[in-house]
């Protein structure tokens, strides 16, 4: 996890996320889910997602940090829920379902 | 003389007359307790259906709501007025000692036995009850003011003043 | 259960009253008949026609909610009608009785059947008529615009239709020669209303109404319709002018978002 | 000519469909499993066979999320308990399907795209852009209206009905024409459901199994069912308001509640003895809002000659309602009423699966995942209804 500062005009407050994955594919999976949403403010905050091989690359920046705070912990509850999918869905096979209820 | 019944309510039978020139207004004044008559001043009516709506309406509350007065014919003076005071009804539209044009209307049930005929108690001449005679002895300033009908809105033709009247009667405490 | 409404308006009315079964609607039953409730029948009341408009009882609600709907529905449209009677050029059918016990309305019947087994005379069946040979005859157009100035001076004087259709406008000969008179009837959902909300819905459904049953000649029928309904509103000099340019706004809008507010969820 | 059989089965050889439907759209999460036969006669020369699919439900489940009595659910935290909680739904769901591979099995992932609250709805919509992803298999977003009423039109048959559409976040009356599900009246302001949540909650009665549930209760117990508490009826045209007689009867609840003798409706003008209880408000209020609601659905069957009704939603389960609508029906047209039971009527994922998966039979599904963002506002009207004459 690295923050960086240097950013040009309102939107000054950054943070960049390097999530690891087990799969190239499954980072893939996951920049792709969370690509569509669109961005309530966008003179507040913006977001973009990459994925470099196994590691999903979320870049943050925020008109200060309050903004990049409320955003980035939104992006980590989704990621969560995605992670949560890929780890008990994917390869359903007789083996995984086992249930957990 | 109109002899009449409102289909709806055949149980019914509606006679009226219409009597200009009348020498004993005065007199049947007095008698209006005891005679088993409506006798009401022509000039606040301008219109067979003005006088007949009432009919109805007073036909209808005795049978689907209740009777307000003592008799039919009370009923009726109270369904021609625009307010639900007896008192005020009777004062406007029965007779006063000095009408010259009178209408006499009596309203009974069918099985109930002939009483006789107005003419033998009203001295005036009788003429038909139409629009026609109706038009002729109406008072229409009398009229706007009993109805309350505004200025700004004035009837122009007696066609439109009886339609304002009649609404106006069809309304009355609802 | 049309019959055993009927059978309850024939009881209610007695033999004496037949009675004939024009509409049914979700809240009213409209019937005809040729018996005046009080007019004795001769000359002024013989070949006339009367409408009976019937609130029955609704057996789903509460007795106490219907019986007091009823009553507060009769009465209203009676006094609506009533109030609209005295304004000078509107022609809405006349008020004959009302008895709200009953949830009945007599009312004087407007309207005729139209030349070449055309149908009877509202608005929807007069355009289908002209629609076959000459859509845009000068017939058209003044009628169109007599409905226009109809609906103006209703509005005018802040009140609404509420279910403004193309049946919902009768039209009756006039004295001109092949003229026209425009009726409005059916207040069953009018108010007096003087948001422009409720009145640009009432442009908006008679412009769908007219839409849905005229479409290829509709633009030029509803501008009809708008340059009469203007005119009204024109004659009274600047703030008339003012009221038009806030209600055609409005209309513009409700017909944007087809007449429903959008709402979450 | 409706084909329902432009999209082949992903198994030809088994000549099946199966659906995944996913729902969140308020405080219900619901996972649901359903298969359409593949049947032929559906296909090119057909008539109108959408409300006759042949649907075997093969897994519904559901998990709601109650608040404490006296509380509402608030977007956050209904958020979080669908994300706590769906994937185990899913699991649980392809456990009791019998769907040992989902990759193989499944043609096609149904989520509701709106209307709804907008935070529970993302919620789900990741789990299912995850899940379509990462197996290969379509996605279907669903108008959640149109899910009712796909799921209501399956189970009851009922042809062409006026729906009435009742729960805690709508009110609408709708009647089908040229695919489209149109409205003809609905609630101006605050809907059906939500009157009845938040009379509940005034009440402090419990949230479970659902404060409308608790209001049918105590409204079947009220003992002077002869007078009601007067209420305002606000029947606009085709539309209704429910509003000012909520305030209105809040502040007959809360005037109970504190003893206010001075409300005259509530205490005898001379002894003070209280005249009404908890349980006559909650039948004054039933009866008058049902009274609206068979009214405008009256309307709405008057205008397009129609003779059944088909109630759907969350308030579709109350008895009282069904009761009204079946005798309105009957006076009406001889017709009837069609309603479900509450594993239908309350938010379901299966009906979710039912109207995505006709929709995905039809070979509308998502192309570009920009399609599946959530919507708050997403009116009925809008969907193009591609599966019905």
């Amino acid at each position: 996890m690295t923050t960086k500062t240097a950013r040009p005009a309102a939107l000054d407050h950054t943070l960049t996320l390097n999530v690891p994955f087990e799969t190239p594919r499954q980072a893939l999976i996951a920049s792709q889910v969370l690509q569509p949403d669109p961005i309530l403010k966008p003179q507040d905050f913006a977001v973009s997602y990459a994925a470099q091989g196994p590691c999903l690359e979320a870049r943050f920046c925020g008109r200060d940090a309050r903004v990049l705070r409320v955003g980035v912990s939104s992006v980590i509850d989704s990621l969560k829920t995605i992670i949560e999918s890929l780890d008990e869905l994917d390869q359903t096979g007789p083996s995984s379902t086992e249930a957990s209820m | 003389m109109l002899q009449t019944k409102l289909p709806q309510f055949p149980k019914y039978k509606v006679d009226i007359s219409l009597f200009r020139d009348v020498q004993n207004s005065n007199e049947l004044k007095t008698k209006v307790a005891e005679l088993p008559y409506a006798f009401i001043d022509a000039k606040t009516i301008c219109s067979r259906e003005q006088l007949l709506s009432a009919v109805y309406r007073a036909l209808d509350e005795v049978t689907y709501n209740k009777m307000r007065t003592k008799s039919l014919h009370s009923e009726c003076l109270l369904c021609l007025s625009p307010t639900s005071n007896i008192g005020d009804a009777f004062h406007k539209f029965g007779i006063k000692e000095d009408s010259r044009e009178v209408i006499c209307l009596q309203l009974s049930k069918v099985e109930q036995h002939e009483v006789p005929p107005f003419h033998v108690f009203v001295k005036g001449i009788e003429v038909a009850f139409d629009d026609e005679h109706l038009g002729q002895f109406y008072d229409k300033e009398l009229l706007r003011r009993i109805y309350k009908l505004d200025s700004s809105s004035q009837p122009q033709s007696r066609e439109s003043l009886s339609r304002a009247v009649v609404n106006a009667i069809h309304l009355r405490g609802l | 259960m049309s019959e055993e409404i009927t059978g309850q308006v024939r009881t209610y009315v007695t033999d004496n009253i037949p009675i004939t079964l024009i509409s049914q609607g979700a809240e009213a039953v409209v019937y005809t008949t040729p018996i005046h409730p009080y007019l004795p029948i001769d000359d002024s009341t013989k070949g006339e026609k009367y409408i009976i408009k019937y609130r029955p009882h609704k057996r789903y609600r509460h007795p106490s909610i219907d019986q007091a709907l009823t009553k507060h529905r009769t009465v209203g449209e009676a006094r609506l009608l009533s109030k609209l009677s005295q304004i000078e050029g509107l022609q809405v059918p006349k008020l004959i009785a009302c008895d709200v016990y009953n949830g009945c309305l007599w009312l004087e019947f407007l309207g005729q059947d139209l030349p070449q087994g055309a149908g009877f005379s509202n608005l929807k069946n007069f355009l289908w008529m002209h629609a076959a040979n000459d859509p845009y005859s000068n017939v058209v157009r003044e009628t169109l615009l007599k409905v226009g100035h109809q609906i103006g001076l209703l509005h005018w004087n802040n009140y609404t239709h509420g279910d403004l259709t193309s049946s919902n406008i009768v039209l009756v000969r006039s004295q001109i020669v092949d003229g026209w008179e425009p009726h409005l009837i059916d207040f069953g959902l009018g108010s007096v209303s003087s948001m422009v909300e409720d009145k640009g819905v009432d442009l908006y459904v008679l412009e769908r109404a007219i839409m849905s049953t005229h479409s290829e000649f509709a633009d030029k029928y509803n501008a009809w319709i708008i340059e009469g309904f203007s005119n009204v509103y024109k004659l009274q000099g600047k703030a008339g002018q003012k009221k038009l340019d806030e209600l055609l706004k409005r209309f513009a809008e409700v017909r944007m978002r087809g007449r429903k507010r959008t709402m979450i969820g | 000519m409706v084909d329902l059989n432009t999209v082949s089965p992903k198994d030809p050889a088994k000549r099946y469909y199966l659906a995944l439907g996913l729902e969140g759209s308020a405080n219900k999460l619901g996972v649901g499993i359903i298969k359409h036969p593949f049947l032929p006669e559906t296909g090119a020369a057909a008539k109108d066979n959408s409300h006759d699919c042949h649907v075997e439900i093969l897994a519904n489940i559901r998990d709601t999320y109650v608040t404490p009595p006296g509380e509402g659910f608030l977007p956050r935290d209904t958020a979080r308990h669908h994300r706590n909680w769906c994937v185990r739904l899913i699991k649980r769901a392809l456990l009791e399907a019998g769907v040992r591979d989902a990759c193989a099995e499944l043609d096609v992932i149904c989520f509701t795209r709106g209307p709804g609250m907008g935070a529970p709805l993302h919620s789900v919509a990741l789990v299912a852009r995850t899940c379509s992803l990462m197996w290969q298999v379509p996605l279907v977003g669903v108008n959640h209206c149109v899910g009712h009423i796909e799921m209501g039109r399956e189970i009851t048959k009922a042809k062409n009905p006026v729906v009435l559409y009742v729960s805690g976040g709508n009110t609408q009356v709708i009647a089908y024409s040229d695919h489209r599900y149109r409205i003809f009246g609905e609630t101006l302001d605050v809907a059906v459901g939500n009157c009845l949540d938040r009379f509940a909650r005034t009440l402090k009665i419990p949230n479970a199994p659902s404060p409308g549930y608790n209001i049918e209760q105590l409204a079947s117990q009220c003992k002077n069912k002869e007078t009601l508490v007067e209420l305002p009826y606000t029947v606009k045209g085709m539309d209704l308001s429910m509003s000012g007689i909520l305030a209105y009867i809040d502040s007959l609840a809360k005037d109970l509640f504190r003893g206010n003798k001075a409300n005259k409706v509530l205490f005898d003008k001379k002894t003070g003895n209280t005249k009404v209880t908890v349980e006559d408000l909650c039948y004054s209020l039933q009866e008058n809002l049902f009274a609206m609601l068979v009214e405008i659905t009256e309307r709405a069957m008057a205008h397009v000659n129609a003779d059944q009704v088909l109630i759907v939603g969350g308030v579709g389960s109350n008895a009282r309602l069904q009761e009204m609508m079946a005798l309105m029906c009957h006076d009406r047209a001889r017709g009837r009423v069609h309603a479900t039971d509450e594993r239908f009527c309350i938010d379901n994922g299966v009906m979710i699966a039912q109207a995505g998966l006709l929709q995905y039979r039809m070979g509308n599904y998502v192309k570009d995942l920009s399609e599946t963002v959530v919507t708050q506002k997403f009116r009925t009207d809008e969907v193009y209804v591609s599966w019905r004459n």
